[in-house]
C-alpha cells in the first residue's frame, strides 16, 4: 500500500496540481472570451524560460524566480490579444482557435530561437526525498502542491471576493449581459488575460522544476489541461482545477498493478488517459462533472 | 381523444409536461386545434407557449403527457418525422439559413428530394437538375404568393424583419403541410405587412385548407383571424374558446395583470 | 557561377518557370554539392549542433586544403528532417533533384534513413551515409549498394555492453528502453547477449518520451525479480534524464547501464555526478587510433570550443564527410555512382593510411595512383557488404564527473 | 532540366496529395461546419490499410497480403470512413470547439495504438518497402506516372466534392451549418447528414493517407506529425478559401508550395543560421495564419455567394 502512495498517489497529486492549474488558466479564458486558447501550453512554456534566465542571471532559486516568469508571461498575452485575438472578437470560436494555434506556433518558435532545442534544467541537481516514517516525498513536490493550493486559493479570493473578479464572472455567465449592465469588458479582459498567463507561468514553471526545460514543455500537456478543464465544465475554473487533479491520479495509477501484478494498462499508453477520459466526458457528460459546484 | 362520430383534432395534447431543472414550463397543457381551424394561443410573457411550440414539434422531449397528430399520437417524435407528416412551424425571431438565398431557403425545406441522398449527386445529375428545375418552379409559386419573387436570389440576410417572417412562412409552405405553427407572425413587423400577413393566414386557411396554430401577442389580430383562441398562463392553459369568451373570463385578466395588458393599442 | 545559381534559386521559387530556363553549364571549379539530412528541428534536434559543426569542420578543412579535383570546393546543403520520415523524403528529393548534391550525409533516423533510401535515394542511385543510424534493418536494405553509414549498428553494441555488463559483476537487470526503432532494437541485442552470458533480464518497459515522471515505471521495474541496475536506452532530451533522476530520487536504482544515446556530459550536469559514479555504458565509434582521434579533437575544440567532439555521432558525421571527399577525388568526379564504386577503395584496407586533417596528403597520394585507406576520428572505417562500418565499441564510464572511455573493444 | 522537372513532380504529388486532404476538409468543416482537428488520425488508418495490404509478407507486422494498389485504395478510403462512423455517431453532437478536442484527442490516441502494437504496424519501426504505383516506368516516367495518377484522384475527389456541394444535399448541409434549428424545421435531420459529410470527408483523408504511404514507400509513426498532417492541412484550408472546393486545392498547392520554397531557401543558408530558420519558417507560418485570419478571413477565394440553382 505504500507504494502506491509513494510512487503513484504522491506522483499522480503533483501531476495533477500542474494539470489543475494549467487547466484552471484555460477554463477561465474559456469562459470569459468563449474559445478553446491553444496558446495557453506555449504560455507555460514561456513562463518556465522566463524563470530560466532569472534564474541564470540573478542567481536565484527557480522558486524565487516565480514573479519573473508572471511578469515575462503577462506581456505576451496582452500582444497577443491586442495583435490577434482582439480584432477577432466577432468571429466564430473555430477561427479564434485557430488564431490561438497561430500564436502558439510563433511563442514556441522564439524560444526554439532564443534557447535552442536542447533541453536545461535550473541546476536543483538531485535531492534526497523527505521521509516522513515510510512515506517519501520529494521537497519540491511539496512545494508544488503548496504553491498550487496557494495560487488556487488566490483566484478563489479574486473569482469570490473582488469587483474585479464578479465582472468576469458576470462576463462567463453572460456576455451581452455583462456588456450592457456596464461590466468594464475591456478592463475584465485584460484581466482574464494576465490572471491566465499567470496560472500559465506557474505551471510552466513548476512542471520544468520538476523534470525539464524543453520548447515543447506546455504543448505536451496542452492537451492534458483541455481535458481537465473539459471534465470540470468549461469555464469554470474551479471545477477544471478539481478535473485537474482527477487526471492526474488516473494518468498515474493507470499502470498500477492493481491485477495479479500486471499493470492495468502498459504504461505506453499513460498519456492515453487522459485523451479517452476526454472523449468519454465530451460524449456523456459534455457539461463536465461538476456542474453546479463551481 | 378522437371522438365516434367527429374528425380528429388537427393536433391535441394532453397533460403535456416540461421542465427545465426545477422549473416547470409547461404543466399539464391540454388543448386541442381543430381541423382547418385557425387556432389562436395567447398568454403573458413566459407563460410557456412557445415552450409548448418547441414540444409538440419534436425540438424539446416532453416530460409527461402526449401528443397526437390527426388521431396518429407522435409523442416526442423528432421534428423531421413530423415534418413529414405534415406539421411544420416558425420562429419567434425569424432563423434563416444566412449564407443560403432566399430561394435556396425555401427549396431547402422541400421534403423527400432525391438529390439529398448520396450517392445520387454523384452520379443521376442529369435527373437532380430536372428535379432541380421543377423545385425551383416550385419555390417561385410560393414567393410570387408571398409577393417575395424579386427577392428570390438575394442572400436571406439582406430582407427586412417582416420579409424574414415570410421567408419563414414560405419555408412551411414548401414542406406541403397541412398544419402550420406560427410563432408571433406579426411581432416587429410594420403595418402594411402585417395586414398582408394576416391576409395571406386567412387565404392559405381558405383556399389550400390548411390549419394554423397562432401565437400572437396582438390580441386585434387575434380576434380577427383565429378561433378557437387558448389563453395560456405559466404552464397551464386557463381559458379556451371564441376571443370574446376568454377575453370576458376573468383568470384571464388576472393573468394578464400586472403586464400592462398587452400593446394592443399600437 | 554566382550568377547561375542565383538563376536557378529564381528558377525554383518561380516554380514552372524552370522548367523552360536552360540549365547553367557547369564551369570547372564550380563548387561540388553535399547534401546532408539532419534533424534540425523535432526529437532529435538536440544532438545536431556538434554534428553539423563536425561536417562543417571536415569541409573547412578539405576545402582550406584545396578542395577536390583541382580546386573545386565542396559545398554543403543542408536540410532539416524535422525528425518526421515524410519531411525527410521531401527534403532528400530537394537535394537530390534541385541541389543536385554528388552524396549525402545523413539522416540522422533509422526510420528516415529507411524511408528516404527507398523513396528517393537507391532509385537515384545516390550514396548516402548515416553517421547515426544504428538499427540493424538498414544492413537488410535492398540498397543497389548505395546505403553506407559510419555509424555502428546496435547489434554490436548491444552484443558488447550485454557481455561487458555480465563481466562487471551484474547479474539481473531491468530494461527501460525508449519506444522507437532505436530503444527496441538495441534493448533486443542487449537483452540477448546479457542472456548468453548468463545474466536475467527481470523486466523490460519501453517508455513514451516527454512524459513528465517515470516513477510508475520505475517502481514496476524495481518491484520485479530485485534487479541491481537499470539499463537504459534513450536520449537524455525525451526523457532519459528524468529516468535518471526519478530513479535515483525514489532509490529505485542506484546503478545505471547506458548506451550511446545517454552519452552526453549534459547528462552528468542535469544528473549529478556523485550520483552516476560506477554507471556504465557503451558507444560505437571513438575506437579510432589515439593520434588520429587527437588530431581530430584538437581541430575541433579550435573551431567550437563550447561543443563536446566527443558528443554522439559527431566524430562519425566527421568522418562521413571525408570519406565523401576522398571518394570524390578517388572518382575522378563528382558522379554519383563512381562515388559509390570508390567508397570502399578510399576506405578500407589495403593502402596507406591517412587519417583527420591528412586530406592533402591523401590527395597527392591519389593523384599518384597509390590506394589510401582512411581512418578517422570515429574508427578506421571499413565499409562491409551491407555497407556498414566495421567500428568498434568503446567502454565509458562516469569518473569524477567526467565521461571517460576505459575499454575499446571490438564484438 | 530532368532533375528539377523530377524536383517540381515531387512537390506537385504531395500538392496534390494535400489536396486531397483539404477535400475532405472543406467537405467537414467548409461546407457542415464540423471542426475535425484530427485528419491525422484518417490518414494514419488508411495510409495502414494500404500498407498493410500492399506489402510483402514480414515478421515485424501484419502483412504479405500482396495485393495491388487500385484494390487497396479504395479500402483505404472505406476504412476512413469507417473509423468515422463511430467517431461522428457519438461525437457530432458537440460544439465545434468540443469536437475540435475531441478529435485530436481520438488521433493521439491512434498514434499511441500505431506505436505499440508491433503486430499490426510495425511499431515504431513502420512498416517499409510499401509499393509505388508505376515504379517499374524507371525514373522519370515513374514518377511522371504517379505524379497523373495523384492528380486523377484528386480530379475525381473534386468532382465528387462539386457534385456534393452543389447538389440538395449540399444546400442541405450548408443550411444545417448556418442554423441547425432552422434545418430541423425544415424538416432534416442534421445529425444524419452532418455524419454522412463527416464519414465522406475522413474517406478522402484515408485514400490520401494511402497515397502519402505509397508516394514514401514507408509508414512509421513518426510520420504521422501533428503539425503537417493536421495544422498544415487547416492552413491549407484556410489560406485556400474555406467552403470552395477549388479554393481547396488552390490552397493546398500555394501552401505547400511555399512550404517548400521556405525549406529551400533555408537550406542555401550556412550552418548555424539554417537550424534557427526552421524556427523562422515556424514563426512565420503562425505569423502568415494569423494576416489572413485577420485581412483575408474568406481565403484566396472564398465560399461563393449564393446563386441560382
Amino acid at each position: 500500500m505504500l507504494e502506491l502512495l509513494n510512487f503513484y498517489l504522491i506522483p499522480g497529486l503533483v501531476l495533477g496540481a500542474i494539470y489543475a492549474l494549467a487547466a484552471a488558466g484555460v477554463s477561465l479564458v474559456y469562459g470569459v472570451m468563449r474559445f478553446a486558447n491553444f496558446m495557453h501550453g506555449d504560455m507555460m512554456t514561456w513562463g518556465a524560460y522566463a524563470a530560466l534566465v532569472a534564474v541564470l542571471a540573478l542567481g536565484i532559486s527557480p522558486w524565487v524566480a516565480l514573479p519573473f516568469a508572471v511578469a515575462a508571461t503577462i506581456p505576451v498575452a496582452w500582444a497577443a490579444d491586442a495583435a490577434f485575438f482582439g480584432r477577432l472578437r466577432r468571429a466564430a470560436p473555430a477561427v479564434l482557435l485557430i488564431s490561438s494555434f497561430g500564436a502558439a506556433l510563433m511563442i514556441r518558435a522564439v524560444v526554439y530561437f532564443v534557447f535552442g532545442p536542447t533541453p536545461q534544467n535550473y541546476g536543483q541537481g538531485l535531492v534526497p526525498p523527505l521521509l516522513f516514517g515510510e512515506v517519501r516525498i520529494q521537497q519540491r513536490h511539496l512545494f508544488i502542491l503548496a504553491g498550487a493550493a496557494l495560487a488556487a486559493l488566490a483566484l478563489h479570493l479574486l473569482l469570490a471576493r473582488t469587483r474585479a473578479g464578479r465582472a468576469m464572472r458576470a462576463m462567463a455567465d453572460d456576455p451581452d449581459l455583462a456588456r450592457v449592465t456596464g461590466v468594464p469588458v475591456a478592463g475584465v479582459i485584460r484581466l482574464t488575460w494576465a490572471v491566465a498567463a499567470a496560472l500559465a507561468a506557474i505551471a510552466g514553471t513548476f512542471l520544468a522544476i520538476d523534470t525539464e526545460l524543453t520548447p515543447m514543455l506546455g504543448f505536451n500537456v496542452l492537451l492534458a489541461a483541455f481535458a481537465a478543464a473539459i471534465l470540470g465544465g468549461i469555464g469554470r475554473p474551479w471545477g477544471a482545477a478539481l478535473g485537474g487533479l482527477l487526471l492526474g491520479l488516473a494518468e498515474e495509477l493507470s499502470s498500477y498493478p492493481f491485477l495479479a501484478g500486471e499493470p492495468l494498462l502498459q504504461p505506453a499508453y499513460k498519456t492515453a488517459v487522459a485523451f479517452a477520459v476526454l472523449v468519454l466526458v465530451l460524449i456523456f457528460r459534455p457539461q463536465g462533472l461538476f456542474r453546479g459546484m463551481g | 381523444m378522437s371522438g365516434a362520430a367527429t374528425a380528429p383534432a388537427a393536433l391535441a395534447a394532453e397533460g403535456l409536461t416540461k421542465r427545465f431543472g426545477g422549473f416547470t414550463a409547461l404543466d399539464g397543457v391540454s388543448l386541442a386545434v381543430p381541423e382547418g381551424s385557425i387556432t389562436g394561443l395567447i398568454g403573458p410573457n413566459g407563460a410557456g407557449k412557445s415552450t409548448f411550440f418547441a414540444t409538440v414539434a419534436g425540438f424539446l422531449r416532453p416530460d409527461g403527457g402526449r401528443v397526437w397528430l390527426r388521431g396518429q399520437e407522435v409523442t416526442g417524435a423528432p421534428p423531421w418525422r413530423l415534418h413529414r407528416a405534415g406539421l411544420a412551424r416558425t420562429f419567434q425571431i425569424p432563423r434563416l439559413f444566412g449564407r443560403l438565398t432566399v430561394a435556396e431557403n425555401l427549396a431547402v425545406a422541400a421534403p423527400d428530394q432525391p438529390g439529398e441522398r448520396l450517392p445520387r449527386p454523384w452520379f443521376a445529375r442529369r435527373r437532380i437538375r430536372e428535379e432541380e428545375r421543377a423545385l425551383r418552379a416550385r419555390v417561385m409559386a410560393v414567393l410570387e404568393r408571398l409577393n417575395l419573387a424579386r427577392h428570390a436570389d438575394a442572400p436571406a440576410t439582406a430582407l427586412s424583419g417582416g420579409q424574414k417572417k415570410l421567408v419563414e412562412l414560405g419555408r412551411a409552405l414548401m414542406s406541403g403541410a397541412s398544419l402550420i405553427l406560427l410563432d408571433e407572425p406579426a411581432a416587429g413587423v410594420n403595418r402594411t405587412l402585417l395586414r398582408e400577413i394576416a391576409a395571406t393566414i386567412a387565404r392559405l386557411n381558405r383556399e389550400d385548407g390548411i390549419t394554423f396554430l397562432v401565437i400572437e401577442h396582438d390580441l386585434d389580430l387575434v380576434a380577427e383571424l383565429c378561433h378557437p383562441v387558448h389563453c395560456m398562463a405559466e404552464g397551464r392553459v386557463i381559458a379556451s374558446g371564441s376571443m370574446a369568451e376568454v377575453r370576458a373570463d376573468p383568470t384571464v385578466a388576472e393573468a394578464y395583470l400586472g403586464m400592462a395588458l398587452e400593446p394592443d393599442a399600437s | 557561377m554566382i550568377h547561375s545559381t542565383i538563376g536557378r534559386r529564381a528558377a525554383l521559387a518561380l516554380g514552372a518557370a524552370t522548367l523552360i530556363l536552360p540549365r547553367p553549364g557547369r564551369a570547372q571549379g564550380e563548387a561540388v554539392r553535399i547534401g546532408a539530412i539532419l534533424s534540425a528541428s523535432g526529437g532529435l534536434a538536440a544532438f545536431v549542433p556538434p554534428i553539423r559543426a563536425g561536417i562543417a569542420l571536415a569541409l573547412e578543412e578539405i576545402n582550406a586544403a584545396g578542395g577536390v579535383l583541382n580546386g573545386r570546393r565542396l559545398q554543403l546543403v543542408e536540410a532539416d528532417d524535422q525528425t518526421n520520415p515524410q519531411v525527410g523524403v521531401t527534403v532528400a528529393t530537394r537535394l537530390v533533384q534541385a541541389d543536385n548534391v554528388a552524396a549525402i550525409i545523413g539522416p540522422m533516423a533509422s526510420g528516415i534513413t529507411i524511408a528516404v533510401a527507398n523513396a528517393v535515394t537507391i532509385p537515384a542511385g545516390v550514396p548516402i551515409i548515416s553517421p547515426s543510424a544504428t538499427a540493424p534493418a538498414i544492413s537488410a536494405l535492398q540498397d543497389n549498394d548505395t546505403v553506407f553509414r559510419t555509424a555502428v549498428p546496435d547489434g554490436l553494441q548491444g552484443q558488447v555492453l550485454g557481455r561487458v555488463t555480465r563481466e562487471r559483476g551484474i547479474e539481473r537487470v531491468a530494461v527501460m528502453a525508449i519506444n522507437n526503432d532505436y530503444g527496441r532494437g538495441l534493448s533486443a541485442a542487449f537483452a540477448e547477449a546479457f542472456r548468453g552470458h548468463g545474466g536475467t533480464v527481470t523486466a523490460t518497459q519501453n517508455f513514451e518520451e516527454n512524459r513528465p515522471s517515470y516513477r510508475a515505471e520505475l517502481q514496476t521495474l524495481a518491484g520485479r525479480g530485485s534487479p541491481q541496475a537499470l539499463m537504459l536506452v534513450g536520449y537524455p532530451a525525451s526523457g532519459g534524464n528524468t529516468i535518471l533522476r526519478n530513479s535515483i530520487e525514489n532509490g529505485f536504482f542506484n546503478r545505471f547501464v547506458l548506451t550511446d544515446g545517454m552519452r552526453d556530459q549534459s547528462v552528468v550536469e542535469a544528473v549529478g555526478a556523485r550520483a552516476l559514479q560506477g554507471s556504465f555504458g557503451t558507444a560505437p565509434g571513438t575506437a579510432a587510433a589515439p593520434e588520429q582521434r587527437r588530431k581530430y579533437e584538437e581541430a575541433f575544440r579550435r573551431a567550437n570550443p563550447n561543443l563536446d567532439p566527443g558528443a554522439a555521432f559527431v566524430a562519425q558525421a566527421y568522418d562521413a564527410a571525408y570519406v565523401i571527399a576522398l571518394a570524390i577525388q578517388r572518382a575522378g568526379a563528382p558522379d554519383r555512382a563512381a562515388i559509390r564504386g570508390a567508397l570502399r577503395e578510399v576506405a578500407n584496407a589495403p593502402g596507406e593510411v591517412v587519417g583527420p586533417g591528412e586530406f592533402a596528403r591523401a590527395r597527392d597520394l591519389l593523384a599518384q595512383g597509390q590506394a589510401v585507406n582512411y581512418e578517422g576520428a570515429s574508427g578506421p572505417i571499413e565499409f562491409n557488404q551491407q555497407g556498414d562500418a566495421q567500428g568498434r565499441i568503446e567502454v565509458w564510464e562516469v569518473q569524477d564527473g567526467r565521461i571517460t572511455v576505459v575499454a575499446n573493444l571490438a564484438e | 532540366m530532368e532533375p528539377f522537372a523530377l524536383y517540381f513532380a515531387t512537390i506537385l504529388t504531395l500538392a496534390g496529395i494535400y489536396a486531397a486532404l483539404t477535400l475532405g476538409l472543406n467537405l467537414q468543416w467548409g461546407l457542415t461546419g464540423l471542426m475535425n482537428f484530427g485528419p491525422l488520425a484518417f490518414v494514419a488508418v488508411g495510409a495502414y490499410t494500404s500498407a498493410i495490404l500492399t506489402v510483402g509478407g514480414s515478421a515485424q507486422h501484419l502483412g504479405g497480403f500482396g495485393w495491388p494498389w487500385w484494390l487497396a485504395w479504395p479500402l483505404a478510403a472505406l476504412a476512413g470512413a469507417l473509423l468515422a462512423l463511430p467517431i461522428g455517431a457519438i461525437s457530432l453532437r458537440l460544439r465545434a470547439d468540443y469536437l475540435a478536442i475531441a478529435t485530436i484527442g481520438i488521433a493521439e490516441i491512434l498514434r499511441l495504438i500505431v506505436r505499440n502494437e508491433d503486430w499490426l504496424t510495425g511499431g515504431p519501426l513502420g512498416i517499409p518497402g510499401i509499393p509505388r504505383p508505376f515504379e517499374g516506368l524507371g525514373l522519370p516516367w515513374g514518377q511522371f506516372a504517379y505524379l497523373a495518377l495523384v492528380a486523377a484522384v484528386v480530379a475525381g475527389l473534386y468532382a465528387m466534392a462539386q457534385a456534393t456541394a452543389r447538389s440538395p444535399f449540399g444546400r442541405t448541409l450548408r443550411a444545417i451549418r448556418d442554423d441547425e434549428e432552422a434545418a430541423k424545421a425544415a424538416g432534416k435531420n442534421p445529425a444524419a447528414f452532418r455524419l454522412q459529410a463527416f464519414v465522406l470527408g475522413a474517406a478522402c483523408m484515408g485514400l490520401a493517407g494511402a497515397m502519402l504511404a505509397h508516394f514514401f514507400k514507408f509508414m512509421g509513426p513518426d510520420a504521422l506529425d501533428p503539425v503537417t498532417a493536421t495544422f498544415l492541412v487547416w492552413v491549407m484550408l484556410i489560406a485556400g478559401g474555406s467552403g470552395n472546393n477549388l479554393g481547396a486545392i488552390l490552397g493546398a498547392v500555394a501552401v505547400w508550395a511555399l512550404w517548400a520554397a521556405t525549406d529551400w531557401l533555408a537550406g542555401q543558408l550556412p550552418g548555424e543560421l539554417a537550424t534557427r530558420a526552421a524556427y523562422v519558417r515556424l514563426f512565420l507560418i503562425g505569423l502568415a495564419l494569423q494576416l489572413i485570419l485577420l485581412y483575408r478571413p474568406q481565403g484566396l477565394i472564398g465560399e461563393r455567394p449564393p446563386r441560382p440553382a
